[in-house]
């Protein structure tokens, strides 16, 4: 009964969600059937388009489980952007120096390096926050914009091509190159390492003793510490695992898709990475699930601009309304949901 | 007529009843006390009362008039006054800012603060409440900050007080001083509603008394129709047993050992040269009014601050430099004071919130993985022996009472026969049955041999169940004393105040 | 994949526009929108566009707009360049184009604007008419489009006179109009009394701050003079309806080839505008210089350096 | 030179300050509030909006005002009422703004390279005073938002620590459960802070437009909000602290612009980040220094213990 509420209150979102779209629509002057049937052809239209959803999915589920991983061990890092360039910075730099490895070799070290890369990105707040209470909300976003000029220097002096008058690096190896899953679509084996990310996520989080202490942190980090738990450590540690998903986000978008470090890399993933991990409610699954949600939302509504010249801001004003509307969900649905509070 | 009257409240939480049908007769000039054991539903009604929470049913009665109070404001303006159990306070404001909060003096928002706190010295003066209007809350005493409290409400000309267990965190002087102003306040007219779990003083300065139990009003009666014994068996339906302090043989050898332990903070040294040892089977209570480095004490011996001088044994073992984990998993246990902030996570559950301790012990590992299932066995153990109140062992923590948390927190230190115990303030707020339970389990630790410190400012506690008592006094001991039966608990007094003769004394 | 375009119908030819950034942004994707509405009217051909194309999104939205049965789209930026090389790979019917690449297939080309030739008469212009020696040039992002543009205009102000001295900030952003102002600002308090701007929608702000301190100004990619008209002297243009017309006339020859194609003003593709308002204000030596550096120019005797990496 | 940039420093200072001392009253209160980005571009785009089809700059104001009231309105329902996560809420309504208000810019004026614009506010010289040399130029002859926000600084500064509502106001941020049974009234006392974070992050939008531009594009705060809160933090929610970082931010971002204008041959980014590397290393001074109100970011509710 009670779940059967909370699934009701969740379709009067989705009805006045739809409510929404079909004003804009409306608005724009549209017709309302070609833009809502350009959106989901353009999500389920075709095996390329369906594939574009997941493409999209693994940086969204990537730097959305980092985030989750931070909420819940009370690091609120807003710094995913630019842990996620900090991540492609490393990849790219790390595949061009070894341009001989062998896949098998070089993959597993750009995760590594990848990860690194993020997880410093998001140590460097992680440390002031553990040793001097410096809010971390602040230094993440500041972090954001900085890591976003430095791949503005990085393509325009270390990693430059010089072949090319173009602010971008070269590309990488073959050998680094994450290999494509399905033929004729941009699939690529990343979203491997988002589905193995997402497991052991899961597992380091609810199962292991570090998720725990992690957790634990999150909620009380006073009785955390009476209890023999470091703060400090957790936190550093959730910032560099948080940041390291991240970073592992920017890697796969480089040797899965982009194959060269280039500015505009990531069209605001760590920021939709927020929402992403507030849907998902902080737990890996939901944030996979909530990725994939996300991911064809824009897919969607990039279609819906192509199909009806629908300004794609629509998607922009949706996950806001999505957000709001759930944060409210509770006050709105009242008669619906006011069990739910109870365990 | 009756001052308030409260009739048939009922109020439910999430569909399950707090109160029923409670009534409630209070008259001008009466200080009328509260009983019952924890969540028995005392707070609620109160909150009811004042504003806090809306009640189901039933109607309340003030002066006569039937009234409803939507928030503390609709209270305050009918001079009704209400001391929360945890104060509520703001730290970083001054006293008078404190005591003025809220209010529309002359010149709002421009006050005239030098003229405030006249009016609040006047007040302050006349029922002997000393305190210094200027200075921050944050750096006052748990009793000062009371006295803050009561101003407060003698300030907005509350003609009914209500006191939510007033006494559990002052000193027997403070209690004392505290009473001597409640009568007062009866001379001058005021009723007062007083909620605590100290029958004696009950018996000794109420004019009437009212039971509740499981939300129910069990009676009300004429306190001096009443005794001890009486009281007891209508709080929890039976009598307190008698408890017994047998003596027992103690080893030299072993134990917790403080040597010279000091403590320095910010340039002050709020622990100085403490010494001690508590032998194995041994309680040794250490007495104190609250904010004379007690904590500093507890949390020293238990690794959660580091001392800067001296040594720290356990078992002839040095544990100075250990960390928390692992001093704990050496066979150490901590109960603080502050159960709600230091000893449970407050949205996790009765399991989890035993694994706080249990989930770095290798028994509840399995390959690097929590077991869970074994996790949850133990808690449901627990949940039994200690006959912790709760709807299952998956229910936030947060909806037990605090007796029932506090407990769980006793099961999980005691854990394993530990070697020391360190228990700081383990009975703060209980009923005096869950009290009792407390130190019965107290006493069979020490059968089984465990060293513990019992840090507390109730002087009572301290006597009942302490074979040694030391009084501490700004960090330091000012003595040492067997705890016997003819012991001379003014002299203790006399040492919690500070009284350096005593202390030359001892050293002598 | 491979979806056949011809079905019966197919009389107009279908143009889509990719555009990296906000179609309003008064600059480059504004005057790229302009040309394609302007090749409809023109042609009679029918057309699509899409805004804010994000990196990731680009190679899916040729894709698809070539599934739709598209024979022409372009992509207006360097970016855009590799992804149609590697779309035009599975739609060998369709035809791709992007500006300012250097990415080539069959099926490809790429259309570059020697756009370097309106900053120098920009740079020509704004060194006469300074009477500080010092003027000003803000770009946005320091990549070859905006670049060569930039670097021109300091060759074309040293030409007319070698001791100017011109001050230039890059903001790394096209739409920030705060940081365009404060650029400009920056510039005018040290001395600058004429500037010119390579930066889109932040180029507003230079137009602004110029206006505010009633100085000169140049503007960039279309005639500008509305935003101020007291303000802005001439401006670049950039001819995008050509662009797109010369494409289109070969996709319906046939003679659409890969290949990369630098257009300027020799092939009606840059210009730059009249002097407006500012016809009696600008001394006739100065405006005769501009007109016959342009028809040098245009005939080829005057060949403008094209400088794609920043000479600071 | 340097009067130069410490005029354009207060130039650039102005929207981060008005949005900074609207977030400081909304933070005392205990509502952390991340979508100034969504109140301001609130604020640019209404007062616009109105200033254009009106023709009254006035109006215009008052739109603006409006608009980010709303905007912040919605935050505090959400974050007061239904208790969300404050962060968040504040993070989905700089999406929802910024969305919007390019929605429905382009509903309006349609795709043109016509830029619509409009006359806007002029400066003021104070008589006397901007004969001064030097001070007189930069203090005292300016548009009439910067006297509006220097005065805004000084009289929140005596509101924060002179007045009861001063006192008030802490003690709700502080300890709202304190507040509440002191006869205080915690939620109105937060909706109020809020109403006045929306209307001065709405008056930062409109000085964008009604001031700095006399036009509105898209996203045209460009990312002023979260320097705004990042001001805010540096200043402590300080009335005259959150100007002084201000300054220091704007007058950092003044000396990148005159750093690149020296011709070093380093990739212009190096100086764009150069504001954000400050404002980190400013907040680094404060170590030690900085409490939050204890009760910032979470919701009050008065059932609940
Ligand atoms: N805010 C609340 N939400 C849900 N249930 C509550 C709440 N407050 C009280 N209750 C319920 O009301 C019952 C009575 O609680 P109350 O606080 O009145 O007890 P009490 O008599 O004051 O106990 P104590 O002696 O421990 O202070 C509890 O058992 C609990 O179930
Ligand atoms: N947030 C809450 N939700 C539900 N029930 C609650 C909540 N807070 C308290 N309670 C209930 O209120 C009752 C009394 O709470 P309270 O905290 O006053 O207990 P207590 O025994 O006085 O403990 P303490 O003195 O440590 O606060 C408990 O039985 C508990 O179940
Ligand atoms: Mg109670
Ligand atoms: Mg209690």
């Amino acid at each position: 009964m009670k779940t059967l509420n909370k699934y009701l209150s969740f379709l009067g979102i989705a009805l006045i969600i739809f409510m929404i779209a079909i004003l804009l629509i409306a608005f724009n002057g549209s017709n309302v059937f070609k833009a809502l049937s350009g959106f989901f052809i353009g999500i389920f239209g075709s095996k390329y388009s369906i594939a574009e959803v997941f493409v999209k999915a693994i940086p969204l589920t990537l730097t959305g489980l980092g985030v989750a991983v931070g909420f819940r061990s009370g690091f609120i890092n807003l710094g995913a952007e630019g842990q996620l360039y900090m991540g492609a910075i490393f990849a790219t730099y790390f595949a061009l120096l070894f341009p001989n490895l062998p896949k098998i070799v070089m993959i597993p070290l750009l995760i590594i390096v990848g990860f690194i890369g993020g997880g410093i990105w998001a140590l460097i707040p992680g440390i002031l926050k553990a040793k001097f209470k410096i809010s971390e909300i602040i230094v993440s976003i500041m972090f954001n914009y900085i890591a976003i000029n430095i791949v503005g220097i990085m393509v325009r002096t270390i990693l430059k091509d010089p072949d090319y008058p173009y602010p971008m690096s070269p590309r990488i190896p073959e050998g680094a190159m994450l290999s494509t899953l399905i033929q004729s679509t941009r699939l690529h084996s990343g979203i491997i390492i988002a589905l193995i990310a997402t497991i052991l996520i899961y597992i380091l989080i609810w199962k292991t003793p570090t998720g725990y202490e992690m957790r634990a942190c999150g909620i009380n980090p006073r009785a955390s510490m009476c209890s023999g738990i470091s703060i400090y450590r957790n936190i550093v540690l959730s910032a560099l695992i948080s940041g390291g998903l991240a970073g592992l986000a920017g890697m796969s978008e480089i040797a899965g898709l982009q194959h060269k470090l280039i500015e505009g890399l990531s069209p605001n993933y760590g920021y939709t990475a927020i929402i992403v991990a507030l849907i998902g409610r902080n737990h890996p699954l939901g944030v996979a699930v909530a990725a994939i949600g996300i991911s064809a939302l824009q897919v969607g509504s990039l279609a819906m601009q192509r199909s009806a010249g629908i300004p794609n801001s629509i998607s922009s004003i949706i996950m806001g309304a999505v957000v709001i509307l759930i944060l409210a969900r509770k006050t709105i649905f009242k008669k619906l949901v006011t069990e739910e509070g109870m365990v | 007529m009756s001052l308030l009257v409260m009739q048939n409240i009922d109020k439910s939480f999430f569909g399950k009843s707090a109160l029923k049908q409670v009534c409630l007769d209070v008259k001008h000039g009466e200080i009328h006390a509260l009983l019952g054991e924890n969540g028995a539903g005392k707070t609620t009604l109160m909150n009811i009362l004042y504003g806090i929470y809306t009640k189901d049913n039933g109607e309340v009665f003030w002066k006569g008039e039937s009234i409803q109070f939507d928030s503390p404001k609709d209270a305050i303006d009918n001079r009704i006054g209400m001391v929360h159990q945890h104060f509520s306070l703001v730290p970083t404001l001054t006293v008078s800012q404190n005591i003025t909060l809220g209010l529309k003096s002359k010149g709002y928002p421009f006050s005239n603060r030098k003229k405030l706190n006249e009016e609040i010295k006047e007040i302050s003066n006349k029922y002997g409440l000393d305190i210094c209007p200027d200075a921050y809350v944050s750096s006052l005493s748990v009793g000062e900050q009371q006295r803050v409290e009561i101003i407060k409400l003698l300030y907005r000309n509350a003609e009914l007080l209500i006191l939510d267990e007033p006494t559990a965190v002052l000193t027997p002087q403070e209690i004392e001083n505290l009473y001597i102003i409640l009568r007062k306040l009866r001379e001058d007219g005021h009723s007062v509603i007083i909620i605590t779990h100290r029958i004696p003083d009950v018996i000794s300065i109420t004019d009437k008394i009212t039971v509740l139990r499981d939300g129910e009003k069990i009676a009300t009666v004429n306190t001096k129709d009443v005794d001890e014994k009486e009281l007891s068996q209508y709080m929890i339906g039976r009598q307190l047993k008698v408890m017994k302090r047998d003596e027992i043989e103690v080893k030299e050898c072993d134990g917790l050992d403080l040597n010279n332990i000091s403590l320095k903070k910010d340039g002050v040294m709020s622990l100085d040269s403490i010494s001690l040892h508590i032998a194995p089977g041994q309680i040794i209570g250490v007495a104190g009014v609250d904010g004379n480095g007690q904590k500093d004490l507890a949390e020293v011996i238990m690794g959660i601050q580091t001392h800067t001088g001296g040594t720290l044994k356990l078992c002839n073992e040095d544990i100075s430099n250990l960390k928390v984990k692992d001093r704990k998993k050496l066979g150490m246990g901590y109960i603080s004071d502050d159960r709600h902030c230091d000893g449970l996570i407050m949205d996790m559950d009765l399991t989890e919130n035993f694994l706080l301790r249990a989930h770095s012990d290798k028994k509840f590992i399995n390959k690097g993985l929590i077991n869970e299932k074994l996790a949850k066995q133990e808690t449901k153990k627990i949940v039994e022996k200690y006959g912790i109140k709760t709807q299952s062992i998956r229910t936030p923590i947060r909806y037990l009472s605090g007796g029932n948390q506090q407990k769980l927190i006793l099961a999980r230190e005691l854990m394993g026969n530990p070697k020391a115990i360190v228990a700081f303030q383990p009975t703060r707020g209980l009923d005096i049955g869950a009290a009792e339970f407390i130190h019965e389990k107290l006493f069979e630790c020490r059968k089984n041999g465990c060293s513990i410190l019992l840090i507390s400012a109730d002087l009572e506690e301290i006597l009942a169940v302490s074979d040694l008592i030391a009084v501490m006094y700004k960090g330091k001991f000012m003595g040492i004393l067997k705890n016997e039966e003819n012991i001379d608990v003014s002299r203790i007094g006399m040492m919690m105040a500070g009284s350096l003769d005593e202390y030359r004394r001892e050293l002598a | 994949n491979d979806v056949s375009k011809d079905d019966g119908t197919e009389d107009t030819l279908k143009v889509a526009l990719l555009l990296s950034g906000p179609a309003n942004d008064q600059g480059w994707n504004a005057s790229a929108l302009e040309g394609l509405i302007a090749a409809e009217q023109e042609m009679g051909i029918e057309i699509a566009y899409m805004e804010n194309v994000e990196l990731v999104d680009t190679e899916s939205a040729y894709r698809d707009y070539a599934a739709q049965g598209f024979d022409l789209i372009i992509g207006h930026g360097f970016q855009f360049g590799e992804p149609a090389v590697r779309v035009a790979e599975s739609f060998p019917n369709t035809y791709f184009m992007a500006t300012e690449a250097n990415a080539q297939s069959e099926n490809t080309a790429s259309y570059v604007m020697k756009c370097e030739q309106g900053g120098y008469l920009m740079g020509v212009l704004s060194s006469s008419m300074s009477k500080t020696g010092k003027i000003g040039v803000v770009g946005g992002f320091e990549q070859p489009s905006i670049v060569k543009e930039v670097e021109a205009f300091k060759v074309g102000a040293k030409s007319v006179n070698p001791d100017i001295e011109v001050f230039e900030i890059y903001i790394s952003s096209f739409t920030d109009v705060t940081a365009g102002k404060a650029a400009a600002s920056s510039m005018i308090d040290q001395g600058a009394d004429v500037l010119y701007h390579v930066a889109n929608q932040a180029g507003t702000g230079v137009i602004k701050a110029a206006e505010e301190n009633g100085l000169l100004a140049c503007g960039n990619a279309y005639d500008q003079s509305s935003i101020a008209p007291e303000t802005i002297m001439a401006s670049t243009l950039y001819n995008m309806p050509e662009v797109i017309l010369q494409a289109v006339t070969q996709v319906k020859e046939g003679t659409f080839g890969g290949g990369v194609y630098h257009l300027g003003m020799a092939d009606n593709v840059v210009d730059i505008t009249e002097f407006n308002s500012f016809e009696d204000k600008i001394p006739t030596e100065v405006k005769e210089l501009i007109k016959s550096l342009k028809s040098q120019i245009t005939d080829g005797s005057l060949e403008v350096p094209l400088i794609e990496t920043p000479t600071k | 030179m340097a009067a130069a940039y410490l005029a354009a420093a207060i130039k650039m200072a102005i929207p981060i300050t008005l949005a900074g001392l609207g977030e400081s009253i909304s933070e005392k209160s205990g509502v952390l509030n991340i979508g100034i980005e969504g109140i301001m571009l609130g604020g640019a785009f209404g007062s616009f909006i109105i200033a254009y089809f009106t023709d009254n700059l006035f109006l215009g104001v008052l739109a603006g005002i409006l608009s980010g009231i709303i905007v912040s309105l919605i935050h505090a329902v959400i974050s007061i009422k239904c208790k969300a996560d404050q962060t968040i809420v504040g993070l989905a309504l700089n999406f929802l703004v910024l969305g919007l208000s390019s929605f429905m810019f382009l509903m309006v004026f349609g795709q043109t390279t016509d830029l619509p614009s409009i006359a806007v506010f002029k400066v003021i010289r104070i008589p006397i005073l901007s004969k001064i040399p030097v001070i007189g130029e930069i203090l005292f002859i300016q548009d009439a938002f910067v006297y509006f926000t220097i005065f805004m600084v000084i009289i929140l500064s005596i509101i924060f620590y002179k007045t009861e509502w001063g006192i008030n106001l802490h003690a709700v941020g502080e300890n709202p459960r304190a507040a509440d049974t002191a006869g205080l009234n915690v939620n109105k006392i937060r909706y109020i802070s809020c109403l006045f974070n929306g209307a001065l992050g709405g008056l930062a939008g409109t000085y964008m437009t009604l001031v700095q531009f006399g036009f509105f594009i898209e996203n045209i705060t460009a990312g002023r909000g979260y320097i705004a809160l990042a001001a805010v933090t540096l200043g402590r929610r300080n009335p005259v602290g959150v100007f002084a970082a201000s300054l220091v931010i704007g007058f950092a971002e003044a000396l990148q612009y005159g750093l690149q204008t020296m011709g070093i041959p380093v990739p212009s980014q190096l100086f764009t980040m150069f504001p954000y590397v400050i404002a980190v290393l400013v907040l680094l001074f404060s170590i030690g220094k900085t409490k939050n109100p204890t009760a910032l970011g979470t919701p009050y509710i008065r059932s609940e213990r």
